[in-house]
């Protein structure tokens, strides 16, 4: 976690030039999008526990003190709900607060805020007062991390009308989509898969362009079978896609990204013309993301589904302290396996 | 009365028989604010009964009277500028009406209907009423933030109850407060009941005041039902919040004489004695009595006063009952900033359903 | 809301002689099943807000307190996280805490406690520590309450493995299940319809035999289609039922009960039976238990489905306020409307 | 030192130069206290070094060390009765030693084996170490609360650290044990830091000790670096609690000589210099010295001591290593009482799973 931010390249800083090119791992893409999000709108504020000196624990904030002020990048007394709420009331002054949980796991005391707040501030005025504010957290296993650390809880903000819920799978869309839900004037639940923050390197242009927050995105097309994801598994699922093609099957794989509100209409034109789907996801089962994905297949996908759909996912347990979670993580092969079975189904 | 250690020393000016305790204050010499007071507190007295006999009549949801605590919602809408934020809970009606918010807003609001919180002009920054209790403390330490970190000289200014200082919500961004010096303050109204639940058992500290030292800032109790008293204690705390001086707790000590809402029946828990001792310390005869012994009122004006009341809050009455329900629509449309292809989708059906309901109603099936 | 206690009836104060039977309603039903278990097993208390001398603001607890004593029925301050919080510190030392949130509207705060400790420490601590608590709470709209007190966020707890969420529908089921939630080793977030606590009354045999919460409850046998559901909209769907057979359409209704974990046999054997399925719940879609549910009919139904699932819910919005809520809640047209659609699917 | 408002006045029984501050308390001539008190620090000191060699060697998880926090730990230890339950946060290495929790179950634990939760004798009905801050303790009030309920002679002794005072979970709960005066020790490690936030960034209230006035008990600081100061005052707190009289905050002040865990590097946060001024008040150090002066400590004691530990420690070390992975079958074995269908379908999937991953490893692909 010792790597230190980018913020000394002297382009960045002195905001004039041709924006510059970074080769950054995911996490010091949504470093680079804080900063140039701040360096464009001094409305843009960041705040959570350690963000401040120490940049966060995963360096995600680092640099940001030393280059805003501690004015614009606050170290919070150690409280979560504390966290969301006081964003809750920023946003509303037409702040935009960007508030870093320092993992998915402690959240759980801000649901309040943000189900009976954020979500619904703007409904409730109708329209007077709005949310504009992001919650950014590192989600998921993988990173042989203490308990409480590793949660998949995605489905529960999922479910929440009146937020959004956005999970990147690459620096490029890390920086893209971070930007976008720091404009998006109503409330952003960042998910931040940690097992990639530091898996891959990728170029990318600081041209402060956001992407869309109301599209999943098709990173590899085909024709044979549908495999539906997002975050970390996008990983596995683009390997399995390569398994799957030396077995002259040829994979679609859709990172999903928004998770709320969902992208229907690409998953389903994918679905029709694949007839084949499989949902991989690291959450258990009950309620969630596949689930709604799935039911989706169900009302809209009877016609075209060649097979029935399959569900890869964590088992309907808590994912286990690390010795174990390789066990509880959907890998290339549970992915392949199930994709085989819809290619076989008859 | 007691104290917890604040330089802040006026816990009453003027005593349950409506007697001053000199010294008064300069600004008490102002009798049009004394007025002003005393017509926000009649005004809101007949209003809340207003509201308690349509939801009787099954024309309003259940409701949360302020009654015996308006002195706090009076002296705090009093007291407050125009670029302050005010962040009620629900029993804020006197300080709601005093920042220009539409007593037809109120009943629209308890009426089941989302404009209800549409405030405009003084109130338009005003967080509306806060149902999940205590959550709006947190909201005012946000917006105090705001305000710091622009270099504004706007505070907050959040009420929340008795009940509502058991919760995370309240300690926490007190303590943020502190830490961070917060243009906010605080008001308590202990008025002694969380729906049945008693004061001492909500807490074991001898005055919700002595909890400001859990955060570090400054703390004290005054007599909820002096509304000179509270305005007093208000005005200290808001000119420390302009100065950046801080935030402040303050405890008005008062009593809830009505049930908690029209669902709650206090028979059930708390005994006629305890009632009949708080009615002798409620704040409207009180400051009647101040202002007669000063030769400021006489039965004349009490009656045009009482008139005049009842005039406006049948106006607001008449003007709410002919609102028509909100667009089904309008569900759809304030969810997000712009509503998502699913959501037009339903809007649809939403309003074709809404068409359905109403045709049935018409056709009493 | 004033209806008095039934603890007045001396057959239950003795509880010698013969049980006796009561016709109640469900919120009665509910207390009855507390006084019997806390007449059973002295480890049983009941904590909350105003639940003592006030009885509940429901009543659900009406003269427990009299009759138990307040060390064993406890008014709390006013703290959600709190109340969830201490159930399991007492449940991890063998008492058996009965929680009534006010609303679930209020159950947010104490997400944390649920999801992270209640739902843990048995797998955490390998059996050493368990948590045999029971939250109960109000749910659902139709009752002209203010905003927050019309929740149906099941789905937030029925997504969480290691708890279980039961709903009933009935006085009867009420007690019985109530009763097996309070026994029950695990936790139980018991959701209470609060639009069915005095509609219809029902007489109970108050013999302290609890109900299965393993197992859905087929209210109505059927061939043509089936009508999944629980809590307040059991009643919508046995009315639709009730109105498509007029239209000569047998329907089957099943009320699911628990929610977490699901009897996932009986529903499917439904279905497969009918070939058509219909899920009623008040909640909106997203990652809900009617998605769940759908999605294992998009798993396991493909081969037995004569047309798409239809789900009929709530509007992905939160429930407006009450003056607008009929137009949210689904009704019996809507229902029959969608049942029609499945039938006329070719 | 600063104090609250308290009976209690022992804050210091032993100064940073390891010089007794008079008077002592009779039990402080029971020596061989005094030496177990000694060989736990010492033991634990050693302990932790040994815990993060095996994580930068790629043989442990992420570790949080107790280094120079292990007179907290050992105090509360030494003074809790086999018939009181211990609620610790994670940094609570001593406390769990002296319940009888081995050495090498904490390793299982910080190892990634939920078997380390699994503790038996003494700590049976002891609490596992609990992540999310301040959520332990609420479960302690609760635990004290069934102590109350049954009218058990037994208190619930919680920890947390100084940034967990911040959370709700430390008002609501200590509230609580006002009210119904839980048998209830509540000791805060305020060791200074919360990861990279300094204490003075968590709380502008003077004293974390005077947090205690919010909820109406009584609070104190002692020096959390003299063991004997700590113990004696948890022994004043557990027989307050066990007669009846309800619950205390102890504030016990030291300081985080370590990262905040194996995964922090704290260098970035703070500098040398206070660090190295923290050294000259550690705890360990300073007992020695004071059994040196008593001629109850020498270098051969010394030097046989640490062997002695060496070998537990490395015992344990052993032990540890040679642990097979918890087979996965108990994911599902433990969620609940009774396994439900669809888990025990899952539970074979997890079986063929795991066994394909063993085989994976072994044919190294
Ligand atoms: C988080 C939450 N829990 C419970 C409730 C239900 N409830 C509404 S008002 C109330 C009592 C509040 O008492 P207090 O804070 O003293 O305010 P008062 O009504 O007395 O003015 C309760 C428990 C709620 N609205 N929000
Ligand atoms: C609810 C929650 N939020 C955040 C974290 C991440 N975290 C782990 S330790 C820690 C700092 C705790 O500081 P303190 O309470 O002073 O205890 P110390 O580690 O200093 O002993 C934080 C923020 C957590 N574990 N739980
Ligand atoms: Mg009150
Ligand atoms: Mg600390």
């Amino acid at each position: 976690m010792g790597t230190n931010s980018i913020l000394n390249d002297s382009s960045l800083t002195t905001g004039q030039n041709e924006p510059a090119t970074h080769v950054v791992t995911l996490v010091e893409a949504v470093n680079l999008a804080m900063a140039r999000a701040m360096q464009n709108d001094a409305n843009v504020v960041v705040l959570g526990e350690d963000v401040g000196t120490n940049g966060g624990v995963f360096r995600a904030t680092s640099g940001l003190k030393e280059r805003f002020g501690c004015r614009r990048v606050m170290d919070t007394p150690l409280a979560e709900s504390l966290i969301a709420g006081i964003s809750v009331g920023m946003a509303a002054q037409g702040l935009k607060p960007v508030a870093e949980i320092q993992f998915l796991g402690f959240i759980y005391a801000a649901v309040e805020h943000i189900v009976s707040h954020a979500a619904r501030l703007r409904n409730r005025t109708r329209g007077r007062l709005h949310c504009p504010m992001v919650i950014r957290t590192p989600m998921g296993g993988g990173i042989h991390a203490p308990e409480h650390h590793c949660e998949s809880t995605e489905a529960m903000f999922a479910q929440i009308p009146g937020i959004r819920v956005v999970v990147p799978s690459s620096p490029a869309r890390a920086y893209g989509l971070l930007l976008s839900a720091i404009e998006d004037p109503d409330p952003v639940i960042f998910l931040e898969p940690s097992r990639l923050y530091r898996m891959v390197k990728q170029e990318i242009r600081d041209d402060g362009v956001g992407l869309p927050l109301d599209t999943c995105f098709t990173l590899r097309p085909g024709k044979d079978v549908t495999l539906i994801t997002w975050g970390a598994c996008v990983h596995e699922c683009l390997q399995a896609a390569r398994e799957l093609e030396k077995r002259k099957v040829s994979a679609e794989v859709i990172d999903v990204a928004s998770l709320n509100p969902i992208d229907y209409d690409t998953l389903l034109a994918s679905v029709e013309k694949t007839g084949r789907c499989v949902i991989v996801q690291e959450a258990p089962r009950p309620c969630s993301v596949g689930s709604e994905i799935a039911s989706v297949m169900a009302e809209k996908g009877l016609l075209f589904l060649k097979a029935p759909v399959e569900r890869v996912t964590g088992y309907d347990t808590p994912i286990p302290y690390f010795r174990n979670e390789q066990v509880y993580l959907p890998d290339v092969h549970d992915i392949v396996t199930a994709a085989v079975r819809t290619l076989e189904f008859a | 009365m007691l104290y917890t250690q604040t330089p802040y020393q006026q816990h009453r000016f003027i005593d349950p028989d409506g007697n001053a305790t000199n010294p008064l204050p300069a600004w008490m010499n102002d009798t049009s604010l004394l007025l002003r007071f005393y017509r926000t507190m009649t005004l809101l007295r007949l209003f809340d009964k207003r509201v308690v006999a349509l939801q009787r009549t099954g024309q309003m949801g259940t409701y949360a009277s302020c009654l015996g605590q308006e002195a706090i919602g009076t002296a705090i809408g009093c007291a407050l500028q125009p670029q302050d934020v005010f962040v009620p809970y629900y029993r804020d009606q006197a300080t709601q009406y005093l920042r220009g918010v539409e007593l037809n807003r109120m009943l629209q609001y308890w009426g089941g209907d989302e404009w209800g919180n549409h405030f405009t002009g003084g109130a338009a920054q005003d967080f509306p009423n806060c149902v999940p209790i205590a959550t709006q403390i947190t909201h005012a330490a946000g917006i105090a933030s705001a305000f710091k970190i622009r270099g504004e000289k706007r505070a907050a200014l959040v009420t929340c109850g008795d009940g509502a200082t058991s919760r995370g919500d309240f300690y926490e961004p007190m303590n943020l407060a502190g830490v961070w010096q917060l243009p906010m303050v605080l008001v308590v109204n202990n008025n002694q009941w969380a729906i049945s639940v008693p004061r001492p058992l909500q807490t074991s500290a001898v005055t919700i005041a002595q909890k400001a030292m859990a955060a570090g800032i400054e703390g004290f109790q005054v007599d909820g039902n002096d509304v000179c008293a509270v305005h007093d204690a208000v005005l200290y705390a808001l000119k420390k919040a302009h100065s950046g001086k801080g935030a402040t707790l303050i405890e008005a000590v008062t009593y809830r004489l009505c049930d908690h809402t029209t669902a709650d029946d206090a028979t059930r828990y708390r005994d006629h004695q305890e009632v009949n001792a708080a009615w002798t310390l409620e704040p409207v005869k009180r400051l009647q009595t101040f202002l007669h012994q000063r030769g400021l009122w006489d039965e004349a004006k009490e009656q045009s006063l009482v008139a005049e009341c009842q005039a406006e809050i049948e106006q607001a009455v008449k003007t709410y009952q002919a609102l028509p329900p909100t667009p089904v629509d309008e569900l759809f449309d304030y969810l997000y900033d712009t509503t998502p292809p699913h959501l037009i989708v339903q809007r649809e059906r939403a309003k074709q359903k809404s068409a359905r309901l109403a045709g049935g109603k018409r056709h009493g099936h």
